[in-house]
């Protein structure tokens, strides 16, 4: 057999399956952004693609995308991450808390104090689940109600508002304008991030190991990688992502208030899970990390800008949610099961439509 | 022949007993009303409402899939209930067409995840809004209420109390058992006798093992998940006419955040999120112990900041409890076996 | 004999492959017929369509003459059909009893309510028939191996069975527990019924089948009586080549001691002192539950032990750490490939490098040309059947995906193998290419530790054998002491009969 | 400064009670025989003005040296059944009086119920419940606030121009009164084109990407409605991000020092004081003058005032 030249990699059927499973989602984002065009440019003669418009949809995407990501590498491992909103909480309410007993330290220390912080709750996240053996919904369930009392307590009963205006270029920062589009400092955090952990993922050892222990943890034991040590790191990751993205949460928001994400688990969890992450590990891209992020904005820009009465926004939120999902599951992989020359494909498929 | 005899095992009990036999314990010495009649029947008028939702959700998970929409379900059939009531249709009426609201939304849901193959939970995420809207598209966003007419007194006559016996004055010497309490009793008592006596408990453990081995051997895999969602609809719909009884009424918000505390009751009692294994009575202890934390806490006045740290430390506690007991488990029952055999010897000297 | 079972002209196509082609097979009252080929040949495919699983394309279906129309599992199970499948097919958390009527309990009066007590008297009936001494209520998943195997098998009998399919029963088995089910099988011709029976084992069809036939590429390739047909034609059959010798390792002078274990001792096994020396295949026998497995996994590190030393060309290895162990040249391949071994969402490539991805990049930065290449030319040594090596393991057949965890230990340059079952439910050719695997990395100084249950394996290949007896290291044989009597005095030295496991599921 | 707002409100409040009641002067002189213990729910512990709620709470407490207060909220904001098990939990404990901010107006009438049985006072700051025996309410009307401030909104465009209106949670029952007076009071005035009408669920984050959105949509606003100041805080930034902020005027409800600081900036133009810590403390207050056997009026309207920049150092 002679070594594999490229092109023939790149055509192979399963590179093609694993890359197109998370783009099924920019086709969704396609569909949806046609639809949103076509009303506004019928119902108020206006253009809803327009460059400021887009601008507008990626800035504000690009702090899901963070969370996104976050959730994302705790569910590779199978693990996932219910936390990431307390974190976020608990970590940015004592980073105002020293922004407000000491205005004249440098900046960068409480920011460094903080992600330490938060990969520390990672860390004991991680703990819980490798060596407690506690699941890990149920133990980040438990973080995320003790991250979220610890961020009441430390803000007694006040707010923390208007923040440093330097600091809060990290989310309001604008780099460079073409045309209407303008290009933000979270934009650009936000690609840098996932140019980063995409190439943590699938050009590092580490990545690879993480894969391995997401598709069979007893396989990966067996081949002398530890487990453990990967899925705490991978933890801490998320963890520290997450106390990240609450900076750039507080510093777009100018204030820190201990009710703040409250959802945002449920976003990341949603943003992942649309980006082709599946809750029992193993799968999923990064990039689709940006698809989910970015139509999950653009369903809500949509229905603001085509006025949809309030109470049926979860309504049409759920009805894209379902069609997203039904495109990547079952529309894609009955293309794949044409395409593919093995039987066994089919049993697989049947197997992960049983899965959570 | 020497028969092979199941071997008492200290892991086959529930993680949530560990958690309520904690949370018991340290209440009852911390805090002195914790252990009154009063409080006690508060404490299971308070889970039941929880209690029908996590049942529904454990028999969910032990399918392998998970039911997220369990909080809009009960938003949406108790805006139907109380929409209903508002327009004088007889209570008992109201009570049916909510319910079965409840089966078809269920159903819909399984047909969702077994015909379309879709993933049970970013699905039933998304059937959640659905849910909340046609709760708040119906209600018209407004809390539902009713006038009293004798077409609808049967709610009233619900939210009274079934049994009151008194012992003092107060409040906590007073133990009573309304017909909430009694409903969700007679509804536990049906869903675990059809669980334990009927082909149930081996549909579910059997399709959340594996599902093709069940096709094999000859289950009808979709129509017993479908059923499962189904029954958990059905589930949420009663949860949701206790709080209208409870509430006298109804806002289209009720059932938000109540679907990650029915996965918690359930995963504390034992079932997993990957199925195939499970337990009802668990469960029950689940529900009883979450309500057991936020009584206690609440009772000794303690800032809800605080009670949510507690909580969170409970869980992982209790879990660690079981976790650590299964570890040393060989070592406990073996100290427990010897002292029992050196009793046998010495009655049969 | 009459004709119980007639399938005709069977024809089934997948998706870009055609699974059976033109296949006709029948069964006779009270025979065992035999089927074999290599995976993927189709026998699968066909059984399942015996049992409604699949619906054929083509072809007829007919029982006792008469034809069925479209089969279906609710359908098979009335006609009297059962299979007993290759891999366990019981729901752990459920009772015996339970399992053993799944899909088809008894109930009472109503048709709602279970009546377990005749479930109980009959599955205590039927395990009593089987001479199985188990609780029919205990969960299944206390129970170990073999015993579940009885279960299955208990499961098939539970109703009225006419054409019973057996799919490499015998995979997980051992030595008695084989002798055992042989017994009920011959019990079962007495009683009229026919069966289909899978195996990779040639000796055993030998001994308990009348007639065999041999699959090709989902073609039949024939029908014979056993007795007209010899060992060695059959294997040219399967294969369609000739195979000269199956166990090709040639007993050598051993060199220096590689791993030393000394006095090993957990909850599974106690005080276990053994030696591996360069150039040697040492096999571990026992009976399955004997720890073994057990054993094994603690000297590379994944369970922990409570004492006792490992030592690996003179290195004391640290407790539970299999990363140290992989780097150290220790090396394990576990029982169940599916299981533990492999990452099956994961292709070819991505699970040949993972052991030895920190030697191969030490800079933590993965080179996808490297990488590739790398891979190729193990996939090429090895002579995986895979058109890239980024197919994914999962859709390999089970011999291809042997070879890859064997290939994943290659890339470290381990000196110690560890093989558990290498061979388990691997058709004859893809056998021989591991022995010869084996055998080769036995020539280039490794030290090979074989656990198998497999007897003929185990006689055939190894310099030494090790025989384990729940727990205990009950002996070891040298040269010619090496007998399938000595080996299995040694395995039930120990035993004590126990169907239940001690681990907590 | 705060110890300073504080005085001002226990005055007002007694001013207030002395309208109808007898004159509390006893209170402060007569040694306490009898702790009393109070329990205090709020709607959520999450948001900034139930915080500030409980802040008065206390202080008014503070001010009685035998009234012991527990201040408590549901863990999931706003939700109603949270609350009646806290009120429940409330009786068994045995506490003297109950003061709960109903996160709904009918929902919570059982659980009122209950404490009238068991002979505990109950009353209502901030928020009225549709039944039951409360002893006093202390608040101001929401459909009034939102009437109130619409009108406002519309007096400051000259009553005419573009308008947009930032609502609540969908269903959240102070929403939607609030909502309604609003509409109410645009659909007098037919110079007021209500572009469109959103929720952002309370929540400053909502608040912003809304108002992002909606400067994308629309390129004439003349003013900004809300029916909470967290919202109009994130509107305010999302408007500051693209240097529109001088284009159009935010009407919004509640003060705190962070629309303090925004009055003052000129970001917000005006915003409706409900004085929660007065209602709090009048409610305390109350309760307490009933155990000590006065009569208190059942309703206590306070007024609705609306804060300009101007009026900031008296809210300081």
């Amino acid at each position: 057999m002679d070594t594999m030249p490229r092109l023939h990699r790149i055509l192979d059927i399963h590179t093609l399956k694993r890359g197109l499973y998370s783009s099924s989602i920019f086709i969704m984002l396609f569909l949806v952004f046609g639809v949103f065009t076509i009303y506004n440019r019928v119902a108020f003669d206006t253009n809803y693609l327009k460059a400021a418009n887009i601008s507008v949809i990626v800035n504000q995407a690009s702090f899901l995308m963070v969370v996104g990501v976050a959730q994302a590498i705790a569910l590779l491992t199978g693990d996932v991450n219910l936390s990431i909103g307390s974190v976020m909480a608990v970590t940015t309410v004592l980073f105002g808390r020293m922004l407000q007993q000491s205005s004249d330290i440098p900046l960068f220390i409480p920011i460094m104090l903080i992600l330490f912080l938060g990969a520390c709750i990672g860390f004991l996240n991680g703990i819980l689940i490798t060596k407690l053996k506690i699941p890990a919904f149920i133990a980040s369930f438990a973080t995320m109600y003790i991250c979220r009392g610890f961020a009441w307590v430390f803000l007694g009963k006040t707010v923390i508002y208007r923040l440093d205006e330097g600091f809060r270029t990290i989310s309001m920062g604008k780099v460079y304008t073409i045309g209407e589009f303008t290009i933000t400092v979270p934009m650009l955090i936000a690609l840098a991030l996932i140019l980063v952990v995409n190439f943590m993922l699938t050009r590092s050892t580490f990545g690879r190991k993480i894969y391995f222990v997401g598709s069979n943890v007893v396989a990966a034991q067996a081949s002398g990688i530890p487990t453990d040590r990967v899925r705490i790191t991978n933890q801490v990751i998320s963890s520290f992502l997450a106390a990240f993205a609450g900076l750039l949460y507080v510093a777009r928001l100018n204030a820190c208030e201990p009710g703040m994400a409250i959802k945002t688990h449920f976003e990341a969890i949603t943003v992942a899970l649309l980006g082709g992450f599946v809750m029992t590990g193993g799968y999923g891209n990064v990039w689709g990390v940006v698809g989910g992020a970015i139509i999950m904005t653009a369903i809500q820009n949509g229905m603001n800008s085509i006025q949809l009465p309030s109470e049926l926004q979860t309504l049409v939120m759920g009805l894209i949610i379902i069609l997203t999902v039904f495109m990547n599951t079952f529309l894609l992989e009955k293309k794949m099961l044409v395409a593919d020359k093995n039987i066994e494909t089919k049993k697989a498929i049947i197997s992960r439509g049983a899965q959570i | 022949m020497k028969q092979h005899k199941k071997p008492f095992r200290l892991s086959n009990l529930p993680n949530s007993l560990y958690v309520l036999f904690v949370v018991f314990i340290a209440a009852s010495l911390a805090v002195p009303k914790f252990l009154t009649p009063g409080n006690l029947s508060n404490l299971i008028l308070q889970s039941s409402i929880l209690l029908l939702l996590s049942f529904g959700m454990s028999l969910v998970l032990m399918t392998g899939c998970i039911d997220l929409s369990v909080g809009g379900i009960l938003s949406m059939t108790g805006v139907v209930m109380a929409t209903m009531l508002r327009m004088n249709v007889p209570a008992i009426w109201a009570i049916a067409i909510g319910l079965l609201t409840g089966v078809l939304f269920g159903t819909m849901n399984g047909l969702l995840i077994t015909k379309l193959r879709l993933p049970s939970f970013i699905t039933t995420f998304a059937t959640m809004g659905i849910a909340q809207s046609i709760a708040n598209v119906v209600s018209e966003k407004r809390t539902v209420y009713w006038d009293p007419k004798p077409s609808n007194s049967l709610i009233d006559t619900l939210g009274k109390d079934f049994i009151r016996i008194e012992f003092g004055q107060t409040a906590k010497e007073v133990l009573t058992i309304s017909y909430l309490v009694l409903i969700t009793a007679v509804v536990i008592t049906v869903v675990m006798l059809l669980f334990n006596k009927t082909t149930l408990k081996s549909r579910v453990f059997a399709i959340g093992e594996n599902e093709e081995i069940a096709r094999l051997a000859g289950i009808k895999t979709h129509f017993w998940q479908i059923g499962i969602y189904a029954a958990s609809g059905l589930l949420a719909a009663m949860a949701s006419l206790l709080v209208l009884i409870r509430t006298n009424s109804l806002q289209p918000t009720t059932g938000e955040g109540l679907e990650f505390q029915a996965v918690v009751a359930a995963v504390l009692g034992g079932n997993t999120l990957k199925g195939g294994k499970g337990s009802l009575t668990g469960t029950i202890l689940g529900a009883l112990a979450l309500y057991s934390v936020r009584s206690a806490l609440s009772l000794a006045g303690i800032d809800t900041s605080v009670v949510m740290i507690v909580i969170g430390a409970v869980l992982i506690l209790g879990m660690w409890l079981n976790e650590t007991i299964q570890m040393y488990e060989e070592r406990i029952v073996g100290m427990l076996r010897s002292i029992l055999m050196g009793r046998n010897h010495g009655h049969n000297a | 004999m009459p004709k119980l079972l007639e399938l005709q002209s069977i024809g089934k196509t997948f998706p870009g492959v055609v699974a059976l082609d033109d296949v006709s097979i029948d069964l006779l009252v009270g025979e065992v017929h035999v089927l074999i080929g290599e995976n993927g040949a189709g026998k699968s495919t066909l059984m399942k369509i015996l049992s409604g699983a699949y619906q054929s394309d083509s072809g007829s279906l007919s029982i006792e003459g008469i034809e069925v129309l479209k089969n279906d599992p609710k359908k098979a199970e009335q006609l009297g059909i059962r299979m007993i499948y290759q891999e366990l097919n019981l729901i752990p958390e459920l009772s015996v009893m339970e399992n053993i009527f799944l899909g088809h309990e008894l109930k009472l009066k109503g048709q709602l309510f279970l009546n377990k007590r005749s479930m109980y008297e009959k599955a205590k009936e039927i395990l009593g028939k089987l001479n199985i001494p188990i609780d029919p209520k205990i969960q299944v998943k206390h129970l170990t191996i073999a015993a579940r195997q009885m279960v299955e098998i208990a499961k098939a009998l539970s109703s009225k069975a006419k054409i019973l399919v057996f799919d490499e029963p015998t995979s997980s088995l051992t030595s008695s527990e084989i002798k055992d089910l042989f017994a009920i099988i011959t019990s079962l011709k007495a009683t009229d019924v026919g069966m289909f029976y899978i195996s990779h084992r040639l000796e055993e069809l030998f001994m308990i089948g009348d007639r065999v036939t041999v699959l090709r590429d989902g073609k039949k390739i024939a029908t014979k009586n056993i007795k007209d047909i010899t060992i060695d034609e059959l294997i040219e059959k399967i294969a369609g080549r000739e195979i000269t010798e199956i166990y090709p390792h040639k007993k050598q002078t051993a060199g220096e001691v590689l791993l030393d274990i000394n006095g090993l001792t957990s909850e599974k096994f106690k005080n276990i002192t053994m030696d591996l020396r360069s150039g040697e295949i040492v096999g571990l026998s026992g009976l399955v539950g004997a720890g073994r497995s057990e054993m094994a996994r603690a000297v590379f590190g994944i369970d922990n032990y409570k004492s006792g030393s490992v030592t690996i060309c003179g290195e004391k290895l640290v407790k539970k750490n299999p990363k140290i162990a992989g780097q150290k040249g220790l090396s394990y391949l576990p029982e169940d490939r599916k299981e533990q071994g492999l990452a099956l969402p994961l292709n070819v490539r991505e699970n040949i490098v993972i052991a030895g991805i920190d030697q191969l990049f030490p800079n933590h930065i993965i080179n996808t040309q490297k990488e590739t290449q790398v891979a190729a030319s193990y996939v090429e040594e090895l002579n995986i059947a895979t058109p890239t090596t980024e197919k994914l393991t999962r859709f390999l057949s089970g011999g291809n995906q042997q070879k890859v965890v064997i290939a994943k230990w290659l890339l470290t340059k381990a000196k110690v193998f560890i093989f558990d079952e290498p061979t388990r439910g691997i058709d004859v050719a893809a056998k021989s290419g591991i022995y010869g695997l084996m055998d080769q990395l036995a020539k280039e100084g490794a030290a090979i530790l074989m656990i198998s249950s497999d007897l003929p394996e185990i006689i055939g290949m190894s310099d030494r054998v090790y025989v384990m007896s729940n727990g205990i290291l009950a002996g070891e044989v040298r040269g010619a002491d090496i007998t399938q009597e000595k080996i299995l005095e040694l395995a039930f030295s120990h035993v004590k009969g126990e169907l239940i496991t001690d681990e907590t599921a | 400064m705060k110890k300073g707002l504080f005085l001002v409100l226990i005055l007002v409040s007694a001013l207030l009670l002395q309208s109808c009641a007898k004159a509390p002067t006893e209170v402060a002189g007569s040694a306490p025989e009898k702790t009393y213990e109070f329990v205090f729910i709020v709607k959520s512990m999450q948001f900034p003005f139930f915080l500030s709620m409980i802040e008065g709470a206390e202080a008014a407490a503070a001010t009685l040296p035998n009234v012991n207060i527990k201040c408590i909220g549901p863990e999931t904001p706003y939700s109603v059944e949270e609350q009646i098990q806290l009120v429940e939990q409330a009786i068994i404990d045995g506490v003297d009086a109950i003061m709960i901010a109903p996160a709904d107006s009918k929902a919570i009438v059982p659980a009122i119920e209950k404490a009238n049985k068991a002979g505990i006072l109950v009353a209502t700051p901030n928020t009225k419940a549709y039944g039951g025996d409360v002893l006093t309410w202390v608040g101001v009307d929401n459909y009034q606030v939102g009437y109130e401030l619409g009108k406002t909104l519309a007096e400051n465009i000259n009553f005419a121009g573009n308008v947009l209106l930032i609502e609540g949670t969908p269903g959240n029952s102070t929403s939607e009164e609030r909502v309604e007076g609003y509409l109410d009071a645009f659909a007098e005035y037919p110079g007021i084109n209500l572009l469109d009408s959103q929720p952002a669920d309370f929540n400053r984050e909502k608040g912003m990407k809304l108002m992002e959105n909606w400067l994308q949509k629309y390129d004439r606003i003349d003013a900004v409605g809300s029916i909470n100041k967290d919202m109009t805080m994130g509107a305010v930034e999302a408007a500051k991000a693209v240097g529109r902020d001088k284009d159009f005027i935010h009407v919004t409800f509640d003060v705190d020092n962070d629309g303090l600081d925004a009055l003052e900036a000129g970001e917000i133009l005006v915003t409706g004081a409900q004085n929660e810590k007065s209602q709090a403390a009048i409610a305390l207050y109350s309760c307490y003058l009933a155990l000590q056997g006065y009569k208190v009026p059942p309703m206590q309207y306070l007024p609705l005032s609306l804060v300009y920049k101007d009026d900031v150092p008296l809210y300081r």
